[in-house]
């Protein structure tokens, strides 16, 4: 067995009041590939920064080939061949192929201009690693290449770099089959010519197909290490490690679920064809599907944000159309999105300034920011309070709270104005274990209070455990709908179009 | 990143922005030969007449050359028009007519051109200053130094610094000569090296160029004092055409305000990233003949006025409507 | 960036919390009556408001305009034309005043409303919209009026920047310029600070695309902010007219100084934040430097080398603070 | 930051030792004061057909034939005093049959532009004279000359440093307008007097020859000046910068270089409750009828807007071969006084109007002007 080429030992994270990992130790070996599985906040993607150079370990150290590492800034890391592919592409959208490739260390040639001709054709060398690597021009603006290819270009640029060391934080979660299966060849490949490969995922199937060796995260610790690829459950049981029943709310009984709030028939547009769906009052319907599917895309046309062109939806029995958010709003529909930072919350203003947005935003302008039809300030307070928010004050900028205690500010925006559908996309994303729990409950409280849930998200477990209905969405289309509690292996089947499940 | 999740359909290879400026361009082309005929004055369709629209133009095109290296890594520059009349004068006073002087003065006025550029440069990457404040306040700055100082046109130029602005080549202005090969050498900057390539990402995404190990502070002060440098030599365009050096030749030009409008009207983006040197030449040969079309038209100087402002919004808005993005 | 972070943080908060632009004109104010007693009688430091009030009413107006994320340079270029417009129609009709002041402000709410619809639906960004509105109100003053002053205004319209009110209790007179600028000043800063709208103009300065998802009406708000800003350059016009009379360069430059006041008092460039108050501190401490440079006989020039330098130091010192407060 | 206090520190001592232009030339001074004292040539009650001295050009060897184009490239028609001359200009005109064609650009106040302009005329104008009306003199003298190789150039108001014009128009000068107000200053007031300058801004030949001129009168007549100020023109930084010397002190006397901001400061004295003391204005209307109003002790020296109609004139004359004053065509440049203030007050005029535009008699007057 060869030595690792990477060893992290006793690694110890803290950011102020949360434990990010304690005493982790995690090693690689060449020409292997090391899933790391875990789930959302189980402290993956904290000890990808710390071996990539981001962040700075409290305690523990860094051995690359022995030797111990210190990794002041990201580029140190990938100097010295530690590539991390992250979720959010680091391409510039304007510049070629080629150019994002050798971006920051571009072949020169004579006079030291860049040499096109070279940085062409070693694109061209890399690219034809992967099966279909070939059909991409080096010399075309990523902007215009659809997400699966610029994932292609994201992982090229890693290999281009030579690294030793490849990170690759669930990189099918944009990709179709096929585009999934060249992705493994390329995996494949790579572990062939002796690179270590750590594998981020939550699919039980790719990591049968392609890991040498597992570990498992959970609340910041190791919680397994597998040597062989075992059995999913075991893996799932690692992970989750606890009582499912009690994290996630209980389902909706059949006397909680009323009449439909939400219908759609034939909803169509750019992105979304022929979508027939429904919400019922008091249920929590769960959207899955990957990346690119459209269930973003599915809950902006319900929101008014990039409406249906064709088709009828109807709210509460009243046959609708939104042609912005506002209209959406005004008719009873909410919405949290997925990014906090950059679509829900005014970073600048305070915590209740955030919870106020929205009945603010349908007051007259000129009437007093202290009382609204919907709100005033002590009843914004008694939402915050009654969901249990950890500031120091409401007057406190909100940008000093923690994601999780951000997310339930947004919550009480849309509280105040009685929505008969509350759209959530990506709930708990970066928000810690013991506050997702709390966003469980909350939706199902909403939803006894008589509000239909529509719920998107990335992470299967929480869309099989939270949602009392599930539907699968594939290119734009509704693939698949389970009642409560299909496997992740059902979701999946659907949500790929794949008939063959290899875990 | 939920946008992501909205499926792409993969763009077609045709793409407006690019095409953007040369369809402006084309059209303020248009326009011209039309009032020249309509107006039945075709002798402004004469070669001489073209290459004489070609030259009209040639400050600000130099100015406007620099602004898009700045606005291409999403910074701005509105200190080149005091810049501008503080390098006319000073290159002025030190050749002060004597043909020896004539190199010291240029590189007097390109250090100087530099220097601001640098301290420009730091405050913004430094200091974290909005890069329009901070230059609004270099502007200031350069322009009071320079009032305390002189008053009128300072010094004067020997002839033979004057070919720069009058020489002709065969028919061709050495100007214009000039300033198609600093456009060349802008665009094979930005083309072929490897600064052009980090001024692309640090403008597109500072993060992602910061990941890359590109040092960005240095990208930054480095336009800008490729700007400076730029506005200098049109202060020494402007200093061989007036013959000397006046402290108010920058401003009464506004050259701060039309490079900026001119490099947006060739379809640089002001969030950065995006653009380039040639349709800022194209934006600088759109504002020549929406000129000439006034002088041939005949167009009342107030109208002029009102017709300009409505045209660099509509230039603008032709890109902008396009787009999606909310803006401010 | 979580709870725990946020109790020392507010305690070291709270000491430093008065807006250094007060410190700034505090001291200011006090060089000014040290070089010259004279300015703490009423002629003194009521000539001082008087002349600050059309620059202090304007920066109300503007920091509607950086709050929400934009920029209005087209205010310098409106107030020629309001003082053009207004001599043009009143023809030294002392009664015409009584429509063509109303008129003005509305003119001005309509460029403030077309600066906003321009930013808003042609998706032109506010630096360049405004610098083609500047440009294009500036020639339709010179168009409308052929290039010089038609007419006079008539006292009952420079009654509002000329007029004093004499024999007032402690301060003797009030100049009535004074009482608008209180007035105005007043208006903006409840508007601001005191209704949704204010909040709605901090939101989508801050984050249009949340604002927009949380049903904020963004068009609406960054138009009606543009408006404010537009009235805001009518009324400093009715005022700067009445002042001083006609003249067709009365408003050059008052864009880039009703900017700087904003940003002395504070207010955050490209948006999100922005006190109509710490305006009115910017848009004095700024008059403040004036007068005190021409009380040391210090010529124009070392008022813009100064002016500059403020500028980029205010600034400087704002983002340090908020680097410091990682906020 | 410190880079660059060091580089304008070198300017500074770089430029110390140069200061361009002279703007005190006694010989120009004495040239002028006696100008303004001598009998012009021509037709008396028509000041733009008249000239100071003899000197005749011959214009028919010249080759122009009627009827002719003429192009006018102007400096711009940015300030009121242009607008009037302009008018003037474009009414002279129908005056004129020789003249089949008037093409005007405007460089709207830029050097670089009036260049470019000269140069659009040559290439494709089809010009058979041109008239020229510099922004700055030393800028614009290569163009002139240019335009002189291809035909006949009339310059006025700025003059060029070249004599390659058939004539350049102008009035007697700035001197001779800062003698005329400074010199009834002096007459008005005892020495010792305190006397406030007020100035437009720095570095402009036409005003800094007045300022030159006005100082040395009225130091050599032993005012106290108590200090010379630049207004830019602004109405309402005149009246703030009056305000503030009163404040301080007293004001017997205001001299100005120009006159469009003289209300303002006529006001300042007014609202701050002072006598309104002796001024020096220039010949805009709503001066004049303050002036009158207020029964003041005042005078309004000129610098004639008829030169504008003298241009054309001077244009047509070569076009039809005959001669006319040159190479310098000195117009007479009087100033209103007490004695003639009432001829020159027309209450139907806008108030930036100068009275000395010698358009009363033309056709289009006085609607042309912006009058009722």
């Amino acid at each position: 067995m060869t030595a690792p080429v990477i060893e992290m030992q006793g690694i110890t994270k803290t950011f102020p009041g949360v434990r990010a990992l304690s005493e982790v130790s995690f090693d690689v070996r060449p020409g292997e590939v090391q899933a790391l599985v875990g789930e959302n906040g189980a402290g993956k993607s904290t000890l990808i920064k710390i071996l990539s150079g981001v962040y700075h370990a409290d305690a523990g150290e860094v051995r690359m080939g022995g030797e111990p590492v210190h990794f002041a800034h990201p580029v140190e890391s990938l100097r010295a061949g530690i590539a991390v592919i992250y979720q959010e592409f680091s391409l510039l959208p304007e510049r070629s192929v080629a150019q994002n490739l050798f971006l920051g260390r571009e072949p020169r040639g004579r006079f030291g201009l860049i040499d096109e001709r070279r940085m062409h054709d070693e694109t061209r060398k890399v690219l034809d690693l992967f099966a279909t690597g070939g059909r991409i021009d080096p010399g075309r603006a990523v902007g215009t290449l659809d997400v699966a290819t610029q994932q292609m270009v994201e992982i090229a640029k890693a290999v281009s770099h030579d690294a030793r060391v490849i990170v690759m934080d669930e990189p099918t979660a944009a990709l179709n089959d096929a585009e999934c299966e060249e992705l493994f060849t390329t995996v494949d490949r790579l572990r062939e010519r002796g690179v270590a490969i750590i594998y981020i995922t939550h699919r039980m199937r790719e990591i049968a197909r392609l890991a040498d060796r597992v570990t498992v995260l959970k609340d910041g610790e190791v919680a397994a290490r597998f040597d062989a690829v075992p059995e999913p459950g075991e893996i799932v049981h690692a992970m989750v490690g606890r009582d499912i029943a009690d994290f996630y709310a209980p389902p909706a009984t059949e006397a909680e679920i009323g009449d439909p709030v939400l219908t759609v028939t034939g909803g169509g547009n750019a992105h979304l064809h022929g979508i027939d769906m429904s919400v019922r009052a008091g249920e929590i319907v769960g959207l899955a599907g990957i990346q690119g599917a459209g269930r973003v895309a599915l809950a902006m046309a319900l929101f008014g944000q990039e409406p249906f062109e064709t088709g009828e939806v109807t709210l509460a029995g009243e046959r609708v159309s939104f042609r912005t958010p506002r209209e959406a709003i005004e008719a009873g529909i909410g919405l949290l999105p997925g990014d906090r930072k950059s679509e829900g919350l005014v970073l600048m203003q305070s915590v209740r300034d955030n919870g106020m947005l929205t009945p603010r935003a349908f007051a007259p302008l000129w009437s007093s920011h202290k009382r609204t039809a919907q709100a005033d300030l002590a009843r914004i307070d008694e939402l915050l309070d009654r969901m249990e928010i950890r500031a120091a004050s409401y007057d406190q900028d909100i940008r000093a709270l923690s994601g999780g205690n951000q997310q339930k500010a947004i919550v009480a925006r849309w509280l105040s104005m009685r929505p008969k559908l509350l759209i959530f996309i990506e709930p708990t994303r970066g928000i810690d274990v013991n506050a997702k729990a709390g966003i469980y409950h909350l939706m199902r409280d909403l939803a006894r209070g008589g509000a239909g849930i529509l719920m998107i998200s990335s992470d299967l477990p929480e869309v099989i455990g939270a949602a009392d209905r599930i539907l699968v969405m594939q290119e734009g289309r509704i693939a698949a709908e389970f009642p409560h509690g299909p496997t992740e292996r059902d979701i999946m089947h659907a949500a790929t179009g794949e008939t063959e499940v290899a875990a | 990143m939920s946008a992501a999740d909205t499926p792409a359909p993969t763009r077609a290879g045709f793409r407006f922005e690019r095409w953007a400026p040369l369809i402006l361009l084309a059209g303020a082309f248009a326009i011209y030969v039309i009032v020249a005929v309509a107006t039945d004055q075709t002798q402004y369709l004469t070669l001489e007449n073209l290459i004489a629209i070609l030259a009209r133009s040639i400050a600000l095109g130099i100015t406007a050359i620099g602004q898009t290296f700045v606005i291409l890594v999403a910074s701005i520059d509105l200190s080149v028009a005091s810049l501008i009349s503080a390098t006319a004068v000073l290159a002025s006073v030190v050749m002060d007519g004597s043909p020896a002087m004539i190199l010291p003065a240029i590189l007097a006025a390109l250090l100087l051109g530099g220097l601001v550029g640098l301290a420009n440069g730091l405050v913004v990457s430094g200091l974290k200053v909005n890069p329009l404040i901070a230059t609004l306040g270099m502007s200031l700055i350069i322009q009071g130094c320079l009032s305390a100082f002189v008053s009128n046109f300072a010094g004067s130029v020997p002839p033979a610094f004057q070919v720069f602005a009058y020489g002709e080549i065969g028919m061709v202005p050495v100007a214009l000569i000039f300033l198609a090969l600093l456009a060349v050498t802008a665009w094979g900057v930005l083309r072929f090296t490897k600064f052009g390539s980090d001024i692309y990402a640090v403008g597109g995404n500072e993060e992602a160029a910061r990941f890359a190990g590109i040092k960005t502070g240095r990208i930054v002060v480095a336009s800008h004092v490729i700007c400076s440098v730029c506005a200098s030599i049109a202060g020494l365009y402007l200093a061989s055409r007036l013959r000397s050096g006046a402290p108010w030749i920058g401003a009464d030009g506004v050259y701060d305000l039309e490079s900026i409008a001119v490099v947006v009207i060739g379809g640089t983006v002001l969030a950065g990233g995006r653009g380039g040197v040639w349709g800022t030449m194209a934006g600088m040969l759109i504002f020549s003949l929406i000129d000439s079309v006034f002088n041939i038209a005949g167009v009342d100087s107030f109208a002029k006025q009102v017709l300009r402002g409505i045209i660099i919004v509509a230039a603008v808005a032709f890109y902008a409507i396009r787009s999606k993005r909310i803006v401010a | 960036m979580t709870d725990q972070s946020a109790a020392p943080d507010r305690k070291r908060r709270r000491l430093p919390q008065i807006n250094p632009v007060w410190v700034l004109l505090a001291v200011l104010i006090a060089g000014i009556v040290y070089m010259n007693p004279g300015f703490a009688e009423p002629t003194g430091y009521m000539n001082f408001l008087k002349r600050a009030a059309p620059l202090a009413i304007l920066a109300a107006g503007q920091v509607y305009v950086i709050t929400s994320g934009g920029f209005d340079l087209s205010v310098g270029s409106l107030i020629t034309l309001v003082v053009v417009g207004a001599s043009m129609l009143t023809n030294n009709d002392p009664s015409a005043t009584y429509w063509v002041i109303p008129l003005m402000l509305a003119m001005g709410l309509g460029v403030g409303a077309v600066n906003g619809a321009i930013v808003c639906f042609l998706r032109v960004p506010s630096l360049i919209a405004t610098l083609g509105t500047m440009i294009t109100l500036n020639g339709l003053a010179f168009l409308w009026s052929g290039g010089a002053p038609r007419g006079y205004l008539p006292d009952t319209f420079r009654f509002f920047g000329r007029e004093l009110i004499r024999d007032v209790p402690l301060v003797r007179f009030i100049p009535v310029s004074v009482i608008v600028l209180i007035v105005v000043v007043g208006l903006f800063a409840w508007l601001m600070h005191r209704t949704n709208l204010g909040r709605m103009v901090h939101a989508i300065g801050d984050n249009p695309v949340a604002a927009r998802l949380a049903g904020v009406p963004v068009n609406r708000v960054r138009i009606s902010a543009f408006m404010l800003s537009g009235l805001s350059g009518a009324i400093a016009g009715i005022l700067l007219g009445g002042f001083a009379g006609v003249s067709t360069d009365v408003g050059a430059g008052y864009e880039l100084e009703a900017i700087t006041a904003a940003v002395l008092g504070g207010a955050q460039l490209l948006g999100g934040r922005g006190s109509v108050p710490a305006a009115l501190g910017g848009a004095l401490a700024l008059t403040a430097i004036f007068t005190l440079l021409n009380f040391l006989g210090l010529p124009q020039p070392v008022r813009q080398v100064v002016q500059g330098l403020i500028l980029i130091a205010a600034v400087a010192l704002a983002m340090h603070r908020r680097k410091r407060t990682g906020t | 930051m410190r880079l660059l206090l060091t580089a304008t520190g070198a300017l500074a001592l770089s430029l110390s030792p140069v200061h361009a232009q002279n703007f005190d030339d006694p010989e120009e001074f004495a040239k002028q004061q006696e100008q303004l004292q001598a009998e012009p040539n021509g037709p008396e009650g028509e000041p733009w057909l008249q000239y100071i001295g003899d000197g005749m050009v011959e214009t028919a060897d010249l080759g122009v034939e009627a009827p002719a184009t003429v192009c006018f490239s102007n400096a711009g028609v940015n300030n009121p005093w242009r607008v009037v001359g302009f008018t003037n200009m474009t009414e002279e005109l129908a005056n004129h049959d020789s003249i089949e064609d008037f093409v005007h650009v405007d460089a709207e106040g830029s050097d670089d532009k009036q260049i470019a302009d000269i140069d659009d005329l040559l290439a494709g104008g089809d010009c058979d004279v041109m008239i020229v009306s510099p922004n700055t003199t030393a800028a614009l003298t290569p163009a002139v000359e240019r335009a002189c190789e291809a035909m006949p150039v009339i310059v006025f108001d700025r003059g060029v440093n070249t004599d390659c014009p058939v004539t350049f128009v102008h009035p007697v000068g700035g001197y001779g307008f800062g003698i005329q107000g400074a010199e009834f200053v002096a007459s008005e007031l005892d020495e010792g007097a305190d006397v406030l300058m007020l100035r437009i801004l720095p570095g402009v030949d036409v005003l800094e020859t007045r300022y030159s001129a006005g100082r040395r009168i009225l130091e050599e007549a032993g005012m106290n000046i108590v200090g010379a100020e630049f207004t830019d023109g602004d109405n309402a930084k005149t009246k703030s910068i009056v305000e503030d010397y009163l404040m301080r002190g007293n004001i017997d006397a205001v001299w100005m270089d120009a006159g469009a901001t003289a209300v303002a400061a006529i006001e300042a004295f007014e609202d701050s409750g002072y006598e309104i003391p002796v001024f020096v204005g220039e010949d805009q209307q709503d001066f004049l009828r303050k002036w009158q109003e207020e029964d003041m002790t005042a005078i309004a020296p000129t610098y004639p807007t008829y030169q504008w109609r003298t241009a054309i004139i001077a244009a047509a004359r070569v076009i039809e071969g005959e001669a006319l004053p040159g190479p310098e065509w000195v117009l007479p440049q009087p100033a209103i006084t007490q004695e003639n203030l009432s001829d020159y007050i027309n209450p139907a005029m806008p108030p930036l109007h100068y009275a000395m535009c010698g358009c009363d008699d033309m056709e289009g007057y006085p609607e042309a002007w912006g009058g009722e």
